[in-house]
C-alpha cells in the first residue's frame, strides 16, 4: 500500500525496498517485501509496527548497516537520498554520508556505545571525520553538543566512559552524536524502549526540539502508537514486511484504515477505560470492527472473542478478606568494599501491605525501585531482611525451609521474561508436570497427563504443545506457559512480574485477559508488577507506588489515577503518552 | 703468537659437580680429567693398557705381598694460580693426595668414591668411624697407612694384598684438590662444585652452565713433550699418529669448547655441519656413521676419522636370587632362569637395540680388561625349543591361556624393570619377545633411576639389564659384582654362593695372572650353570673425529685424550 | 555423536544436528572422525591389525613404494632360510647353531670346558638334547613360540606397504593399532576431566560460598604450578606404568578447564529465572542442578570434551617424550612418534610420517567438528 | 588501588601455601629417593643413611616442611643436590636464556595474531576465512615434537639457514643467532591456536552495538577494526597473553633441549630426572608465585583497558 500522497521532493524516497535473509546454504528469508515510503525534508516521520515487521531492517538498509554476509538487496530497489541512489553508491560515497548527513540512534543505548572510550572522544571522532576539525575545535564543539542535548556539567561528563553514565544520559550522548555534523536525516530506532517512562518523555522532547532548531528530518522507528501522536507529522505502519498504512499522522491516528492499524491503537489499555475483555488484534483483522463504545472498545460477538458490554469496577471494599498481610518488608543487598568493609544496599525499605482474597495488587514505579525484589522475597527466593507476611496468620518469611516447601504450592510467581523462566531444556509437558510431581498433585503419571492437558487448554494452548520445547513457542504463548505452570499446583496468590512489558501490544492483550480470565474463575489474587501504568490501571484493584525502595503512596487504582498525591506518582502520570 | 687451537667437543648431559671427590658421571669427568691430575694415568697409545705416572715420578714400588705401596712424586708440580694461594701457583706434594683421599671419607661431603679404599688403607678406615661418631673429619689425625716420607714420597700400607691400587690411584677421583682451595671455596658440605682448581693442562674458562664449557690450557703446566710407543695391536695406525704427533709439545690444543646437547638429532646434526670436531657416536645414531662397523662410505670421503674400540664395559641380565619366583638355587629355580637365558637373543639386541654397536661377551670381565678370556665359551647359548622343553621338564605347564604357570600352578608373571627412556622402552620390548617366545608372561615396569637404584640394593628387582663400566681395568672390578658381601652394594642380582665367595676371596689376594684367570673361569661358570647372571655383551665405542684432528685414537680408559691431540685446519 | 543427539532431547539437539548437516565441512570432518572410530572398534575387537606385532618385515623395512635398501646387515635381517630349518626356525644364525650343534650332539655339555663346575643340570640338558637330536622337527617348532608374537617360518619381506619399523612391524597396522590406544587415551581421560571439572564446578558454581572458596583454592593452585610439573608429579605418584595411567594423569591434570567455564555458567545459571521458578515451585537442589541446569550447560561440557580429546591425543606424544607413555607390548601414537624422533635423521621417514600424519588427520577433523559443533550447540546463533 | 593491591597479595597466601603443600607432599614423599642417586654406584646402606642426614631428608616430615616453608621466605633454597650450584643462581642464569626465547615469541604472537585476526574478521564467513581457519587446525594437528624434528632437519640442516643448536654468551648473537629457529617453530606451533582464538574474540565483537554505531558514523573499515574493535578484544587477549607466559616457561623444554638452550623449562626436566628436589620446589614455588603475580597484573592492565572494571 503506497503512501497516499506522493510528496514532490523527499528527502528520502523508498521504493519497492525488498530485502532477504540468508538461512542455510540456499534458502533466504524475506524480511522486507517491498516497501516504499518517503521522507520529507524537514519533518517527522514516524514509522510503527510490531516486533519484526521490517522497521529496523529497513532503516538499516539506509544506513548500508546491513550485515554484508547474509542480507540480499534485490537489485529493483531504490533508496534515494536528496535524489542519488544509496544503493548504487560506493562504500567510500556511502560513509562520507553516514554520520554527516543520516546519523542514527539505537534502541540501546548501553550497548550503542564502545564502552571503552570516553563519550568526549565518540563524539569527536565523527566531528574530527567528517568536519575535518582538530582536536581542540572538535572538543569544543562537543561540549556544546553535550550541552544542548541537556548533559548536566559537560565539562566533566565529556571524559566519562558510557558506564559511568545512566541509561537516559546515554542516549543523550547518542543523539549527540548523531546530530553533530547537522545531518539532514536522524533515523531513531526505538530510542527509548529501553529507557523508564520519565526518561523516554524527556528524550522524545529533546528529539523534537532538536529536529526544529536543526532543521532535520526525522525517521522515527517506534512500535508505539501512542508515542507517535507526540512527535510525528506522518506515520507509516508497517507489518510483516509490508506497509500497512502511511499518511500525516493526524489522519491515520483518528481515522484508521487499515484495520491492522485500528488494532495498534485499540489493543493496548487506555487509562480512560476499563472493558470487560481488551480486544485483540485478530478481532480487527477478521475484518469486524469492534465498535467503539464509551471511550473503550467493545464488539458484539459475531463469530469473534465475544466482548462483555460492560466495563470493570475496580477498587477495594471494607468487605474483603485479607490474604497476605505484608509489614515492614526489608530487603538489602551487601557489597564488599575496601578492607573488610561492605556496603549496604536497601533495594526493599519497609514496604507494607494486605493483599485481599480474589483481588488485584498494582506495583507500579521505575525500573529499579525494589518491584521485583518484593515479589521474590515474599516467594523467599530472597531472604528477607526484616519485616513478616503474614499468609493465612503464619509468617511466611519465618518459617524453616520444609514448612515454607507446602506454601510454595499456594504462593506462585510469573517472571518477568516468559522465556527466561522455562528451562528451555524441558518439554512443555515436563514443565508442566514437574511441579504436580513435587506436590504429589494427581494420583500417577496419567492423571497428571490427563491434568497438563487440562491447563494447556484453559490457557488456550494446543495439546500439541505437550510435546514441544519452549522455543518453538512465541512470547506470549510462552507466558501462558508459564501461567499454565503455576496453575498447575492452584496457588491462590500469584506474582505476575511484569508478565507483560516485554510483549507486544496484541499479545499483551491476550495475556492480560487470560490473567483476568482466571481470576474470575479461581478467584486468584494478583501482585501484579508493572511499570506500564495504564496496564496497571486496567487490570489492578488498588495500586502501590514505589520508588527507590520505599512505598510512596497506595490507593485504589481509579483513586489514585484521578487524584494522585504524591509528587513522584504524579511525574510518573504526567509521562505516560496520550494520543487521541 | 700463533692463533690458539681451538677443539669443538660435545657432551650429551649436562655437568655436574667439578669436585673430583664427588664425581660419579663420565660425563663431568672429561673434564675434572682434564683440571686434576692423579698420580697415574695410562699410556695414550699401548693396548691392552698400561700404568702410566702423571704427577707420579715412576710407576709405584710394590711389595712382593702387595701390602706397600712406594710413590714417588715429581718435583715442580704447580696448581693454578688462585686467590686462594693468593693469587700464585702453589707447589703439589704428597700431603695434597693424602688430603684429598681423607676427604673421600668426610660424612659430610658424602662422597660416592669412598669404597675406593675403604678396608684398604691401614688406620684410613678407623679415621672414617671416628669421623662419623663426631660428624667433622679430622684432617690433620695422621693416618698409619699413609706414611708420609718427605714433600714428595708417600708410603701406602695395605690391610691386605692388593695389586690393582695403582689404577685406582688413576682413578679420577684419586685426584689432587687443594685444601686451601676446599677452604676457601666450600660450600657447607665442604663440596667445590664450580670452582675447580688443578693441576692439570686446563683450567676452566668460560662457563655457562648445563650448557657450554670452555678449558683454556694452563700455561704454567709442566713442559712435557708426546713420546708414545705403537701398540702391537694396531702399529700401523699408530706409526701414523706417532708420525703425526711425536715431539710435540703437550698440548697442542689450546682451548677446548664443550657444548652441551642432549638431543641425538641435535648432536648428529651439528657434527656433520661441522659445528664439533670430535664427536660419540652412541647408539641410536649409529647406523648414520657406520655401516657393518665401518665407516659410512659418504663420511670416509669427506675424510671423516673413525676411531671404534670396545668399551671396558660389561652388559648383563641378572635375576634377582632372593625373589620368590626367579631366585633361589633350587633345580627348578635354575631351569627357569637357564629357560629364560636361552630363550633371549641377545644378537637381536644388539643388533636392533644397541643397532650393532656391541660385541657379544659370554666371560664377565670385558676385552682390555686384565683377566678376560677371550676364548671361553658360554653354556647359555640361544635356543629357545630346548628353553621350552627345560620348562616343560620342570613342570611350568602351560595354562589354558596358553601362558605358563609355576610348577605349584601359581601364576608365572616375570617384572623386568627398565629406565624410563627410550633405551629402556627398546630393552623391554625385547624381553617381551623373551618371556613370549617360553609363554611365560612379562610385565615392565620402567622406573626412574633413583628408584631402581634403591630396589635394587634392597634386593626388591626381578630381573633387570645391567651394565658395569670398568672404574680401573681390572677383572676384580667385574667380579666384585656377584660377590656375597656385595649385596646390597652393588651385587644387585643378590647373588651368594659360598664357592663363588671363597674363590673370590682367593682371587682377590692373587697378583693378575693365569693363577688368577684360571679361578675367574672356574667363577663364571658356576654363574652360567647356576644362571645367576648371564653376560650378555660389550659396548663398541665409536668416535668420529674431523679430518683436521690429528693423533686421535680413542682410549678405552680415559675419558677424553684431548692433550694428546692435534688440530690442524686447513681454512 | 549421533547417538547423543537422539537421545537427549529431540528439540534443541536435533536442531544442532540439522545445523551440523548443513555445514559440509562438519560432516565431512564427522565422517573422518568416523572413520577412526570405526577403526578404533574393529582393532580393539580383533577384527583388524590384531597381527601387528608380527615381525613381517626387515627391520626399517622402506615403504614399497619407495623400494627396498640394498642389503646391509645392519637394516636387513638375514632372512630364514628356504627349508626351515627343524632345529630353530628362529635363528638369524642358524648355520652357525647348526655347525655347532653337529659338533656338540655327541658328547652333549661334554664338549663346553667345564673348568670343574659341576652343572646340576647337566643330566636334564643331555637328556634334551639327545632327544632333540632324535625327534622329528614339527613337535619343536611349535613348542617354541606360544605367544604368537613372532612371525617366524616365512621370510621377511624387504619391503612393506608403508614401510616397517625397527622390529619389522607393519607401520600401517602400527599405526592403526596406536590410533587404537591414542584415542581411547584421549576420549577417556577427556571424559574424566570434563566429569570431574563439571562436578566440582557444579558444586562450585552452585553452592557458591564456602564450597566455592573451596574448590577455587584447589582450582588455583591447579593452575598455579606448570602443567607440565604437575604432569611430573601426578606420574611420580602413580608408579605403575599403562594406559590407565597415562588416563589418570591426563583427567587429574586437565579439570581445570572445563571446572572454570562450568563454574561460570553455574553461576549465571542460577540465577536465571526458570531456576528461580523452579526454585518457587519447589524442586530439590540436587534436581536443580543436574536436571535443570545441568541440560543448559552441557554443550559446554561436550565442547570441552571434545577439545580435550585433541589436547589430550596431543598431549600423549609429551608424555612418552617424558617417558610416561603406553607400556611395552602397547603402541600409541605417542610412542610412535617418540620412537621415530631419531629415525628423521637416518634417513627413515616412514614411520615419523604415518604416526604424525594420522594423528594429524584426526586431529584436524576432530577440531574442525569441534568448531561447527561449538556453533551448532551455541545458543546465540539460535 | 593500593589497598585493592595489598589485598589480592594478602590472598595470595592461602594459594601459596596449597601449592608448597602439595608440591612438597609430591616430591618429598612419593617421588624417587636422591640418595639412591648420590652414593653412586657403589653404594651401601651406611653411605645412604649419611647421604641422607646430610641432605636432611632424614628428618620428620614437618620438620621438613618448615625448613621448605623457611626456605621459600627467605628465598633461599640452598644448593643444588646434583651439581652443589645455588638455587638462587641457577633460575638467575636460567631465566635470560629462557626469556630470550620466550619474550620475543610472546611479542610476535600476540602482534601477529591480532593482525591476522582482524584481517581474517574483517573478510570473515567469506572462502578465505575459511581457508585460513582449516589451515590453523591443520597446522595446530601435528605435534610439535614433528615441527622440531622437521625444522631442525630442514631448515637448520639441510639448507643451513640456521645454526643447529647451540648458545653464545651475548644476548644479541642468542638473540639473532641462536633464538632465532626456536622462536620460529614456536611461533609456527602457536600461532595457528592464537589465531582462532584472536579470531573469536574479534567476532565477538564485531558483533556488538557499538559496531554498528561506529559504522554508522561513517567510519572506515580499518579504524573500526583497529580501533574500536581491537581495543575491546583486548581484554581476552591480555588475559590469554598473561596466562600463558608462566606456564610458557617450563613448557618450552622441547625447545630448549633440541636447540640447547640453557633455560627453565630444560633445567626443570633435568632437576625431576635426578630426583634435585631444592631445584623443582624453588622452580615451582617461583613458576606458582609468577602466575599468581600476572594474574594480579592482568587486573590491574583491564583496569587500564576497559573503564568498567572496578577493582575494589
Ligand atoms: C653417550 C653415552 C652413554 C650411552 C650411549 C649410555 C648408554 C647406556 C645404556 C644403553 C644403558 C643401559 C640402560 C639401562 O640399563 O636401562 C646405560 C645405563 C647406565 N648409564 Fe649410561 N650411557 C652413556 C653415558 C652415561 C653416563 C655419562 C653416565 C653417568 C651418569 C651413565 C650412567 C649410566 C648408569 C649409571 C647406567 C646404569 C643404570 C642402569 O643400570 O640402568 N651413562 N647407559
Ligand atoms: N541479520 C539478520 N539475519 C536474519 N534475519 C534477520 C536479520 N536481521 C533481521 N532479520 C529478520 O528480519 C525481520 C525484520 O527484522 P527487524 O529487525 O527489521 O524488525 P523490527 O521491525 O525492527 O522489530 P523490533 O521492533 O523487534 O525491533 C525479522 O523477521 C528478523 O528475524
Ligand atoms: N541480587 C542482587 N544483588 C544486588 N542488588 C540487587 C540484586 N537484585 C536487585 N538488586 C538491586 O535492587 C534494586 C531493586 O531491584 P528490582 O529488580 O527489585 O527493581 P525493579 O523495580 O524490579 O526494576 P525493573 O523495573 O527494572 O525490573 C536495584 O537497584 C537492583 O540493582
Ligand atoms: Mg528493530
Ligand atoms: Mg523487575
Amino acid at each position: 500500500m503506497m503512501s497516499a500522497h506522493p510528496l514532490d521532493n523527499p528527502l528520502l524516497e523508498i521504493n519497492n525496498l525488498r530485502i532477504a535473509f540468508r538461512s542455510g546454504r540456499r534458502a533466504t528469508v524475506d524480511a522486507v517485501k517491498g516497501v516504499s515510503f518517503q521522507v520529507p525534508r524537514n519533518a517527522t516521520v514516524a514509522l510503527v509496527g510490531e516486533s519484526g515487521s521490517g522497521k529496523s531492517v529497513s532503516s538499516l538498509a539506509v544506513m548500508g548497516l546491513l550485515p554484508a554476509d547474509s542480507a540480499i538487496i534485490d537489485p529493483v530497489s531504490r533508496i534515494l537520498f536528496d535524489g542519488r541512489d544509496l544503493l548504487a553508491l560506493s562504500a567510500a560515497e556511502r560513509r562520507a554520508l553516514c554520520g554527516k548527513e543520516i546519523a542514527m540512534i539505537f534502541q540501546e543505548p548501553m550497548s550503542s556505545l564502545n564502552p571503552v572510550f570516553t563519550v568526549g572522544a565518540q563524539i569527536a571522532e565523527v566531528l574530527r571525520l567528517h568536519m575535518g576539525m582538530s582536536a581542540a575545535q572538535a572538543r569544543r564543539r562537543t561540549l556544546e553538543l553535550l550541552d544542548e542535548v541537556g548533559i548536566p556539567d559537560p565539562e566533566t561528563r565529556i571524559d566519562a566512559y558510557p558506564s559511568q553514565m545512566s541509561g537516559g544520559q546515554q542516549q543523550r550522548v547518542m543523539i549527540a552524536m548523531a546530530i553533530a555534523c547537522e545531518p539532514r536525516l536522524l533515523i531513531a530506532d526505538e530510542p527509548t524502549t529501553a529507557l523508564d517512562v520519565t526518561i523516554q518523555k524527556q528524550i522524545l522532547e529533546l528529539i523534537a526540539r532538536l529536529q526544529k532548531r536543526h532543521a532535520m528530518a526525522v525517521l522515527f522507528i517506534t512500535h508505539d502508537l501512542g508515542l507517535v501522536s507526540e512527535i510525528a507529522d506522518h506515520v507509516i505502519v508497517m507489518r510483516h514486511g509490508e506497509v500497512r498504512e502511511a499518511g500525516p499522522a493526524r489522519a491515520v491516528l483518528d481515522q484508521p484504515q487499515d484495520g491492522y492499524t485500528k488494532a495498534l491503537l485499540h489493543c493496548r489499555p487506555s487509562l480512560d477505560a476499563r472493558p470487560w475483555h481488551l480486544p485483540v488484534i485478530a478481532d480487527y483483522l477478521a475484518g469486524v470492527e469492534p465498535q467503539r463504545y464509551a471511550g473503550g472498545d467493545i464488539a458484539e460477538g459475531q463469530g469473534v472473542t465475544p466482548l462483555h458490554p460492560l466495563e470493570r469496577q475496580r477498587g477495594s471494599g471494607p468487605d474483603d478478606e485479607p490474604l497476605l498481610v505484608v509489614s515492614n518488608l526489608s530487603k538489602s543487598f551487601y557489597q564488599r568494599e575496601g578492607w573488610f568493609g561492605r556496603r549496604e544496599f536497601q533495594a526493599v525499605k519497609d514496604v507494607s501491605f494486605t493483599l485481599a482474597r480474589g483481588k488485584t495488587l498494582g506495583v507500579v514505579g521505575e525500573s529499579g525501585s525494589g518491584k521485583t525484589t518484593v515479589g521474590l522475597t515474599l516467594l523467599r527466593l530472597h531472604q528477607a531482611s526484616g519485616g513478616s507476611a503474614l499468609f493465612d496468620g503464619r509468617d511466611l518469611l519465618a518459617m524453616s525451609a520444609r514448612e515454607f516447601q507446602a506454601y510454595k504450592r499456594r504462593i506462585q510467581i510469573i517472571f518477568q521474561n516468559p522465556y527466561a523462566s522455562l528451562n528451555p531444556r524441558f518439554t512443555v509437558g515436563q514443565i508442566l508436570m514437574e511441579p504436580m510431581r513435587i506436590h504429589r498433585i494427581g494420583a500417577g503419571e496419567r492423571e497428571r497427563v490427563a491434568l497438563a492437558h487440562q491447563l494447556l487448554e484453559k490457557v488456550g494452548l494446543p495439546a500439541s504443545a505437550f510435546q514441544r520445547y519452549p522455543h518453538e513457542f512465541s512470547g506470549g504463548q510462552r507466558q501462558r506457559i508459564a501461567i499454565a505452570r503455576c496453575l498447575a499446583m492452584k496457588p491462590e496468590i500469584l506474582v505476575c512480574d511484569e508478565s507483560v512489558s516485554a510483549l507486544d501490544v496484541s499479545v499483551q492483550a491476550q495475556v492480560l485477559n487470560l490473567l483476568q480470565d482466571l481470576q474470575d474463575e479461581f478467584g486468584l489474587s494478583y501482585i501484579f508488577i508493572s511499570h506500564d501504568l495504564s496496564v496497571v490501571k486496567y487490570i489492578a484493584d488498588q495500586v502501590m507506588v514505589m520508588h527507590q525502595g520505599a512505598v510512596v503512596e497506595m490507593a485504589d487504582s481509579d483513586q489514585l489515577y484521578r487524584d494522585p498525591r504524591h509528587p513522584y506518582t504524579r511525574a510518573l502520570l504526567a509521562a505516560i503518552p496520550r494520543h487521541g | 703468537a700463533p692463533p690458539v687451537k681451538t677443539l669443538r667437543y660435545i657432551l650429551p648431559a649436562a655437568e655436574a659437580s667439578f669436585d673430583p671427590a664427588l664425581g660419579r658421571d663420565l660425563y663431568t669427568g672429561h673434564i675434572t680429567e682434564a683440571i686434576f691430575e692423579t698420580l697415574y694415568t695410562y699410556d695414550y697409545l699401548a693396548r691392552p693398557v698400561k700404568l702410566a705416572s702423571e704427577t707420579a715420578a715412576a710407576l709405584p714400588e710394590v711389595s712382593a705381598d702387595g701390602k706397600t705401596y712406594l710413590i714417588r712424586l715429581k718435583p715442580g708440580v704447580h696448581f693454578t694460580p688462585d686467590p686462594a694461594f693468593g693469587g700464585k701457583p702453589r707447589e703439589l706434594t704428597v700431603a695434597d693426595y693424602v688430603y684429598s683421599w681423607k676427604r673421600l671419607f668426610d660424612p659430610r661431603l658424602a662422597s660416592p668414591n669412598s669404597w675406593l679404599l675403604e678396608g684398604k688403607v691401614v688406620g684410613l678406615d678407623a679415621l672414617a668411624e671416628q669421623a662419623k661418631q663426631t660428624g667433622r673429619f679430622d684432617y690433620d689425625a695422621p693416618v698409619p697407612g699413609l706414611e708420609q716420607i718427605d714433600r714428595y714420597t708417600l708410603r701406602i700400607h695395605l690391610t691386605h694384598s692388593d695389586f690393582s691400587l695403582g689404577m685406582i690411584l688413576a682413578y679420577e677421583p684419586m685426584a689432587a684438590v687443594a685444601r686451601e682451595v676446599v677452604e676457601k671455596y666450600g660450600d657447607s658440605k665442604g663440596e667445590v662444585a664450580g670452582h675447580p682448581v688443578g693441576t692439570g693442562v686446563y683450567k676452566l674458562g668460560q662457563w655457562i652452565r648445563g650448557s657450554r664449557i670452555v678449558l683454556e690450557e694452563n700455561t704454567g703446566h709442566r713442559a712435557e713433550s708426546w713420546n708414545f710407543e705403537p701398540s702391537a695391536e694396531d702399529r700401523a695406525d699408530d706409526e701414523r699418529i706417532i708420525r703425526q704427533m711425536q715431539g710435540k709439545k703437550i698440548p697442542q690444543i689450546g682451548r677446548i669448547e664443550i657444548s652441551i646437547q642432549v638431543e641425538d638429532q641435535s648432536r648428529w646434526l651439528s657434527f656433520t655441519s661441522g659445528e664439533a670436531d670430535l664427536f660419540w657416536l652412541d647408539g641410536p645414531l649409529a647406523p648414520k656413521g657406520l655401516a657393518d662397523g665401518k665407516l659410512r662410505p659418504e663420511l670416509a670421503a669427506r675424510g671423516i676419522q673413525l676411531s671404534r674400540i670396545v668399551d671396558p664395559v660389561l652388559t648383563y641380565y641378572y635375576w634377582n636370587m632372593r625373589d620368590p619366583v626367579v631366585g633361589g638355587f633350587g633345580k627348578e629355580k635354575i631351569a627357569l632362569r637357564r629357560a629364560i637365558a636361552m630363550a633371549h637373543d641377545v644378537d637381536e639386541e644388539i643388533r636392533l637395540v644397541l643397532n650393532g654397536e656391541a660385541r657379544r661377551l659370554e666371560f664377565p670381565i670385558p676385552p682390555g680388561v686384565e683377566g678376560h678370556d677371550p676364548d671361553y665359551q658360554g653354556l647359555l647359548r640361544y635356543d629357545p625349543a630346548l628353553a621350552n622343553q627345560l620348562l616343560d621338564r620342570y613342570g611350568y605347564k602351560k595354562g589354558a591361556d596358553g601362558w605358563r604357570t609355576l610348577p605349584d600352578g601359581k601364576p608365572l608373571l616375570i617384572h623386568y624393570t627398565s629406565r624410563n627412556e627410550a633405551a629402556g622402552v627398546l630393552m623391554a620390548e625385547l624381553w617381551r619377545k623373551t618371556y613370549t617366545r617360553l609363554g611365560i608372561r612379562m610385565e615392565n615396569q620402567r622406573m626412574i633411576f633413583s628408584d631402581i637404584q634403591q630396589a635394587e640394593l634392597l634386593c626388591k628387582l626381578q630381573t633387570r639389564t645391567y651394565q658395569w663400566m670398568a672404574d680401573y681395568p681390572d677383572g676384580d672390578n667385574f667380579m666384585q659384582l656377584f660377590y656375597g658381601r656385595n649385596i646390597n652394594q652393588n651385587n644387585n642380582g643378590c647373588y651368594q654362593d659360598p664357592q663363588f665367595d671363597q674363590w673370590y676371596e682367593a682371587s682377590h689376594a692373587m697378583p693378575p695372572g693365569p693363577q688368577r684367570d684360571a679361578l675367574y673361569r672356574k667363577m663364571a661358570r658356576l654363574l652360567e650353570v647356576q644362571a645367576a647372571a648371564m653376560p650378555a655383551y660389550s659396548r663398541y665405542r665409536s668416535m668420529l673425529a674431523q679430518p683436521a684432528v690429528l693423533g686421535y685414537k680413542k682410549h678405552p680408559i680415559l675419558h677424553q685424550e684431548w692433550k694428546y691431540i692435534d688440530i690442524e685446519r686447513k681454512d | 555423536m549421533t547417538a547423543v543427539v537422539h537421545a537427549g532431547s529431540p528439540g534443541l539437539w536435533l536442531l544442532a544436528w540439522r545445523r551440523l548437516r548443513a555445514d559440509r565441512v562438519a560432516m565431512v570432518s564427522l565422517a573422518v572422525v568416523s572413520a577412526f572410530l570405526l577403526m578404533l572398534v574393529l582393532s580393539a575387537s580383533g577384527l583388524i591389525v590384531a597381527d601387528w606385532e608380527a615381525e613381517v618385515g626387515v627391520s626399517y623395512a622402506p615403504p614399497g613404494f619407495v623400494g627396498a635398501t640394498p642389503a646391509s646387515s645392519e637394516t636387513a635381517v638375514p632372512a630364514a632360510p628356504a627349508q626351515a630349518l627343524p632345529e630353530n626356525p628362529f635363528d638369524p644364525l642358524a648355520d652357525d647353531i647348526r655347525a655347532l650343534r653337529a659338533q656338540l650332539a655327541p658328547a652333549a655339555a661334554g664338549a663346553v670346558e667345564m673348568y670343574g663346575v659341576a652343572d646340576p643340570l647337566a643330566d636334564d640338558m643331555a637328556q634334551l638334547r639327545g632327544a632333540t637330536a632324535t625327534a622329528g622337527a614339527g613337535s619343536l617348532a611349535t613348542a617354541a613360540g606360544s605367544g604368537a608374537a613372532t612371525h617366524a617360518g616365512a621370510a621377511r619381506r624387504p619391503t612393506l606397504p608403508f614401510g616397517g619399523d625397527k622390529w619389522g612391524h607393519d607401520v600401517i597396522k602400527k599405526t592403526i593399532k596406536g590410533g587404537e590406544t591414542s584415542i581411547v587415551v584421549g576420549l577417556v581421560a577427556a571424559l574424566l576431566a570434563v566429569s570431574l571439572g563439571t562436578l566440582f564446578g557444579a558444586l562450585s558454581g552452585y553452592w557458591g560460598g564456602v564450597v566455592d572458596d573451596c574448590f577455587n583454592w584447589f582450582y588455583s593452585i591447579f593452575t598455579a604450578i606448570p602443567s607440565v610439573l604437575m604432569i611430573l608429579a601426578v606420574a611420580a605418584v602413580l608408579q605403575q606404568k599403562g594406559v590407565l595411567t597415562i588416563v589418570l594423569i591426563l583427567g587429574l591434570t586437565g579439570w581445570t578447564g572445563p571446572y572454570r567455564l562450568i563454574r561460570a555458567e553455574y553461576i549465571k545459571h542460577k540465577s536465571r529465572e526458570y531456576v528461580l521458578a523452579a526454585d518457587a515451585i519447589g524442586v530439590s537442589h540436587w534436581s536443580k542442578m543436574f536436571t535443570h541446569i545441568f541440560p543448559n550447560v552441557s554443550h559446554v561440557a561436550l565442547v570441552q570434551m571434545s577439545i580435550l580429546v585433541v589436547g589430550f591425543i596431543k598431549a600423549e606424544v609429551i608424555l612418552s617424550f617424558l617417558g610416561f607413555g603406553v607400556p611395552v607390548g602397547v603402541v600409541s601414537w605417542g610412542s610412535m612418534l617418540n620412537e621415530a624422533q631419531n629415525e628423521l635423521i637416518l634417513g627413515r621417514w616412514w614411520q615419523l610420517s604415518a604416526a604424525a600424519i594420522a594423528m594429524a588427520l584426526l586431529v584436524t577433523a576432530f577440531s574442525l567438528f569441534t568448531d561447527a559443533l561449538r556453533d551448532a550447540l551455541d545458543p546465540k546463533v539460535k | 588501588m593500593l589497598a585493592y593491591i595489598v589485598r589480592r597479595l594478602w590472598q595470595m597466601l592461602p594459594t601459596m601455601l596449597g601449592v608448597v603443600l602439595l608440591v612438597f607432599v609430591l616430591f618429598n614423599w612419593v617421588g624417587g629417593d636422591p640418595a639412591y642417586i648420590l652414593a653412586g654406584k657403589m653404594a651401601n646402606a651406611e653411605s645412604i643413611a649419611n647421604i641422607r642426614h646430610q641432605l636432611g631428608v632424614d628428618q620428620s616430615y614437618p620438620v621438613q616442611l618448615w625448613i621448605f616453608i623457611k626456605q621459600i621466605a627467605s628465598f633461599d633454597f640452598g644448593l643444588s643436590w646434583a651439581t652443589g650450584e645455588p638455587v638462587s643462581h641457577i633460575i638467575a642464569t636460567r631465566l635470560g636464556p629462557s626469556m630470550t626465547v620466550l619474550l620475543p615469541l610472546t611479542l610476535l604472537e600476540t602482534l601477529l595474531g591480532i593482525a591476522l585476526a582482524l584481517a581474517v574478521a574483517f573478510v570473515r564467513g567469506s572462502l578465505t576465512d575459511r581457508a585460513v581457519m582449516i589451515a590453523c587446525t591443520v597446522g595446530m594437528s601435528v605435534s610439535i615434537l614433528v615441527y622440531i624434528i622437521v625444522f631442525q632437519y630442514g631448515l637448520a640442516y639441510q639448507l643451513g639457514w640456521f645454526p643447529v643448536q647451540g648458545w653464545g654468551e651475548s644476548f644479541w648473537e642468542n638473540l639473532l643467532r641462536y633464538a632465532t629457529l626456536p622462536i620460529l617453530i614456536g611461533l609456527a606451533v602457536s600461532i595457528a591456536p592464537t589465531l582462532r582464538l584472536y579470531r573469536s574474540f574479534v567476532l565477538d565483537e564485531v558483533g556488538q552495538d557499538y559496531v554498528r554505531t561506529a559504522r554508522a558514523k561513517g567510519l572506515s573499515e580499518r579504524r573500526v577494526m583497529w580501533v574500536h574493535v581491537l581495543r575491546n578484544a583486548a581484554i581476552p587477549i591480555i588475559t590469554h597473553v598473561m596466562a600463558n607466559l608462566p606456564a610458557l616457561l617450563i613448557g618450552a623444554f622441547l625447545l630448549e633441549r633440541f636447540f640447547g638452550i640453557p633455560g627453565i623449562g630444560r633445567e626443570v626436566i633435568l632437576a625431576v630426572e635426578r630426583s634435585d628436589f631444592p631445584v623443582i620446589k624453588a622452580i615451582t614455588v617461583y613458576v606458582a608465585a609468577a602466575t599468581m603475580v600476572f594474574n594480579l597484573l592482568t587486573d590491574l592492565m583491564y583496569q587500564a583497558v576497559d573503564p568498567r572494571v572496578q577493582l575494589t
